[in-house]
């Protein structure tokens, strides 16, 4: 059996059934256990304070908000190849997550920066990029409102998604063209010197696998609402037909 | 192919085509910035060459649901679709001719608005040499928002959202080499990646439109 | 309660606007999962038993 | 140069709207589609001329060969009737205007703008089209809407002479064409409604079963 | 006259219908700004109050030609007019569900968009009073401005050519009084002022908005 | 309730396309429009609507009687059917859709978008407008376009059930409305070029001789 079968409408409904409950069980346990850990055991940091633990929410959203549109990308890529219905429609199940995600990882930021950075906004490279990430899924969602034929919306979706990754991958290297950010690094430990970093990692990849736990569950369960949705308007247009 | 292009020349610079009409945006908006910025002129020669490509983005951006909202109604664009010529081709010399009756008539009026705005003589080259470079790839573009959205009644909006995180890099290109230029700093590096962009999207976007009007014809 | 020292607004009020759009997302969903299914249900009755 | 259309089956916005549709037409012949409103004209004749590809079934047709013309004129308002043919001229490398002008009395019109024509006038205008494209295979959509009675008689010997020079034509309409030697085509038996599901052509989504 | 505002709302909200696309491009408008200026935060922390003004307006002018061309492609001005609803009221009622529809979410949105250019937290206050007392004259004006415009293919640019003249009062007033609010300064003048034009405007456009429409659907 | 029409020259565009024209319809009586294509059928109905005003001559009819079709639906694509009607009961303060809906036989569509039907079923919910607006002088410009046989049957009943009730209907169509008891009125020997320039109701800039 390949994995393609699960593209197939009646197939994915049994599976993920199946699978959904311990998903969403997992995330719920692992996302509560990171964020109490961070939050109540988790030392302040010397030089942040207690806004470290501004973290456990922070970078996990913020990954996962990046991370939401790379797989809408590649369902996108298999509805375009191989017109699987199922791929098309969680792309279009994902895109909220992800909006609301990066959103997430927007607003923590911007609340961090204030005691951080002395301010609200920084028109640095990494923040604007995930700024314009949020325009995209602001664009990719309306699209797929405005568009009536779900099949030529799921059309019109997946090219808009390639070539608005093309285009955010070249923002990228643009805003930092731009700015040379404040923004932190791309490591997971903040100080690499310090022995703390350990404390503070834990109960972040706690809460880092926890969100990636949660962002299946809601795809799982936003597709399998959506492949209703698509049948529930499949039928109503064939009675107004009759 | 060049039979469309004369025609959507000739489409523009008849009564109502809004041939100039690109322009005159460019022209108001860039006035209306002091108005609402402050009568301040150190602060306006500063921004200036932001100002400028703002404005020419914007000016674009308006009159990108001309490219094929008209076609669309009249039911011209199924007749082109079902001619002898390839939806590429129509993309492309729609976005020709896009760029022809609104990015080159502002290339042509930015220095009148750039004295206006106090921009620095030094700037003059390089504000030029950005737009002409740039704009290309802001009709290339938005070309492909256009058939994205061409179904769709009172796309504008729409296509605006979709078409705006499209143009960043372009945006942020130009805009640095005119603000390079006019300070005097080296202005030719985001000057050719700039070029890039635009070489790059006007290889592909027609074929990335005529994925999308195809659909939308269906 | 940890002590959250002078930096105690921002972290809540980062981990509370968190809290809202989580819930706010997950109870989206399930609301229009509900609504869907309701609907669903309606129609295939409607198919089953034809007038 | 003829038309073959082998079990086809036609959607429009996502919905199979025809199914099972098949015919063909002969370089010489005309079909005329019949059935009342909604039963799925306008939807065979954009199937037919490739605008919405078919769910099922093919459509033989060599290629470049049709040219179609839908409930729009086509016509851009701003620009002359002399304007608007030479456009097509020049698209389907034709060598001229002259006889698609003779044959639908554009003459007296040709300068004028076509937004400020009547009704009828537009439509002779994009029916002039037509002689323009050189194409043998005709998809027409009510060609003949808001025609007076001379003109549907003009519009009729238009067709008879292409039929004549070996073209062929698929036309739906509600009126008389005067077209004696054509066939007709009723699509109602082919609406969705009137057959049971065939399964296979169906919506992913409706031959699941209940989800 | 209820059912005419009722219906369209309807139509903003349906699929298509633009609602909250205003909204998109005032914060499209807005983020590019910077990109265009350079990232330099007090720069764009002394421009911010204008900047958002010239946002909120071109969401306004954007969102024009959405009130009558509608109706008229499809011919059901011409209906509305031989009703028995005066045209006055057809246009005030138009000018309300412009506003409703476009202004008012756009003055919700402005305090957000204030935090990405770091407006002075007292500005606060004054930019919402701004922008609610004077979007409603933007709508007005533009209402007689795509009256004016009604008949015509692509009006849109010709018809923000028409109307931004008619908005400069509106926009160095509310601007003001923003940037006078953000200052610290005394910025109750300029709003009294502001509410005076937004009155006069409500009062009397729909009455030249009536007239054009007649002329135009001659 | 009757209209009359005292030689009234009507223009388009600024350009006069019939003079003199005069006649009355009494209440009950159907006034067929006929003419080729060009002729100002659409020019003279507008003036009766009162959208253009004619250059000389007057309309007589009581205010707010007239009820006006023209070749354009006036359809909201994004409204459903019942929600296009209920719109117009609401302007025109009328006591619901249900006769107009059954009429034109719309029951079934009553729930699918305007913008999704066929042409001959956008032209029934359009003329079904006309029974929601409750005046009693119709002018219609060619109802009938992409009706079927049955629906233009539909339609006649339509207009008949509309004189009965002491309304009246001016209607131009190149089409047999199946309307035994109207009159008809051919404007061609109205319309512009065919008369010599009466001169008062001119262009001035025509009228006044060489300059
Ligand atoms: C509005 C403001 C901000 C935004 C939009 C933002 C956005 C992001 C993004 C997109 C990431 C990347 C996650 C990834 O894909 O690896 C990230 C990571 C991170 N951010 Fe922020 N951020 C903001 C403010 C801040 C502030 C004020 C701080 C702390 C001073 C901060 C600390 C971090 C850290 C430590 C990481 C993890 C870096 C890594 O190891 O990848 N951020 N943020
Ligand atoms: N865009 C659309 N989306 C969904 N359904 C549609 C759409 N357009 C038409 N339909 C439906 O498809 C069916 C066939 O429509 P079609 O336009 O092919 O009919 P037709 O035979 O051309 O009718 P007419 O004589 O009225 O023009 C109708 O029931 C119609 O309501
Ligand atoms: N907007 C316009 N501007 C100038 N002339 C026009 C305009 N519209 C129509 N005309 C001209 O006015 C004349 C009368 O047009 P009108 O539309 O009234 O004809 P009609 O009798 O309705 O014809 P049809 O049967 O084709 O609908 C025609 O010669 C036409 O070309
Ligand atoms: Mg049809
Ligand atoms: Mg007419």
């Amino acid at each position: 059996m390949s994995i393609w079968e699960y593209a197939n409408p009646r197939k994915f409904m049994t599976t993920s059934q199946a699978v959904l409950p311990w998903v969403a069980g997992l995330a719920a346990v692992l996302v509560i256990t990171g964020l109490i850990w961070g939050f109540f055991f988790t030392p302040d940091d010397f030089r942040m304070g207690s806004t470290v633990k501004v973290i456990y929410i922070h970078v996990p959203a913020a990954i996962m908000g990046s991370g939401t549109w790379f797989m809408m990308l590649i369902t996108s890529l298999v509805w375009l190849i191989r017109r699987h219905h199922v791929s098309a429609l969680a792309a279009k199940a994902a895109a909220p997550v992800g909006m609301v995600f990066t959103l997430i990882g927007l607003i923590t930021g911007a609340i961090w920066g204030q005691p951080m950075w002395g301010t609200w906004w920084e028109w640095d490279p990494r923040l604007t990029a995930f700024l314009i990430l949020f325009l995209f899924y602001l664009g990719y969602m309306a699209l797929w409102e405005a568009v009536e034929n779900p099949d030529a919306a799921a059309d019109l979706t997946s090219v808009l998604c390639l070539v608005g990754t093309v285009f955010a991958v070249i923002s990228r290297y643009a805003l930092i063209f731009w700015n040379q950010g404040l923004h932190q690094g791309a490591s997971l430990s903040m100080d690499a010197e310090q022995n703390v970093a350990d404390v503070f990692a834990y109960p972040l990849w706690t809460c880092i696998i926890g969100f990636l736990f949660l962002f299946v569950a809601l795809v799982l369960y936003r597709t399998r609402t959506e492949i209703r949705a698509r049948r529930l308007r499949a039928l109503i247009q064939r009675e107004r037909m009759a | 192919m060049i039979e469309l292009l004369v025609r959507d020349l000739r489409l523009a610079i008849r009564a109502g085509g809004g041939f100039g009409l690109g322009l005159a945006f460019f022209l108001i908006a860039t006035i209306l910035m002091p108005f609402g910025i402050g009568p301040e002129t150190g602060m306006i020669t500063i921004i200036a060459p932001g100002i400028l490509w703002i404005g020419a983005l914007l000016a674009c951006l308006l009159s990108l649901d001309r490219i094929f909202a008209l076609d669309w109604e009249d039911g011209s664009l199924e007749l082109l679709a079902t001619s002898p010529l390839p939806l590429e081709a129509v993309a492309g010399v729609k976005a020709l001719a896009h760029w022809l009756t609104t990015g080159l008539p502002l290339v042509a009026a930015a220095p009148v608005l750039a004295v206006l705005l106090n921009l620095p003589p030094q700037g003059f080259p390089w504000l030029l040499a950005s737009l002409a470079v740039g704009t290309p790839a802001l009709s290339a573009i938005g070309t492909f928002g256009a058939a994205l959205t061409v179904g769709l009644k009172r796309g504008g909006l729409l296509l605006s959202l979709l078409v705006v995180p499209l143009y960043v890099p372009t945006l942020l290109f130009g805009a640095e080499a005119a603000r390079r230029g006019a300070e005097g700093l080296d202005a030719a590096t985001p000057l050719v990646l700039l070029a890039g962009i635009t070489f790059a999207t006007a290889a592909t976007m027609p074929f990335a439109a005529a994925a999308a009007l195809r659909v939308n014809l269906r | 309660m940890p002590d959250l020292g002078r930096y105690a607004t921002e972290v809540l009020s980062a981990y509370g606007v968190t809290l809202l759009l989580l819930v706010g997302l997950i109870a989206g969903s399930i609301w229009k999962a509900r609504r869907v299914l309701r609907q669903l249900r309606d129609a295939e009755n409607r198919r089953d038993k034809p007038v | 140069m003829s038309l073959r259309v082998d079990t086809i089956t036609c959607t429009r916005g996502g919905l199979t709207v025809l199914s099972g549709v098949s015919f063909s037409v002969a370089p010489g012949e005309a079909l005329i589609l019949r059935g009342p409103n909604g039963a799925g004209k306008t939807t065979l004749l954009r199937t037919l001329a490739g605008l919405t590809p078919p769910a099922e079934g093919r459509v033989d047709a060599a290629p470049d060969s049709i040219a179609y013309a839908g409930h729009a004129d086509g016509l851009k308002a701003q620009l002359t009737v002399a304007e608007n043919l030479t456009f097509w001229t020049g698209v389907f490398a034709a060598d001229g205007i002259a006889r698609a002008v003779e044959a639908f009395d554009l003459t007296d019109l040709l300068d004028r703008r076509a937004g400020n024509l009547s009704a009828g006038q537009k439509r002779r205008l994009s029916l002039a089209r037509l002689l323009v494209t050189g194409r043998p295979i005709w998809c027409l959509d009510e060609p003949t809407v808001s025609l007076d009675t001379e003109n549907v008689a003009r519009f009729a010997r238009a067709v008879e002479a292409h039929l004549a020079g070996g073209g062929l034509a698929v036309i739906a309409t509600h009126i008389d064409l005067g077209l004696p030697t054509a066939r007709s085509l009723d699509v109602t038996p082919f609406t969705r409604r009137a057959r049971p599901a065939s399964g296979a052509s169906d919506d992913p989504f409706l031959s699941e079963g209940a989800l």
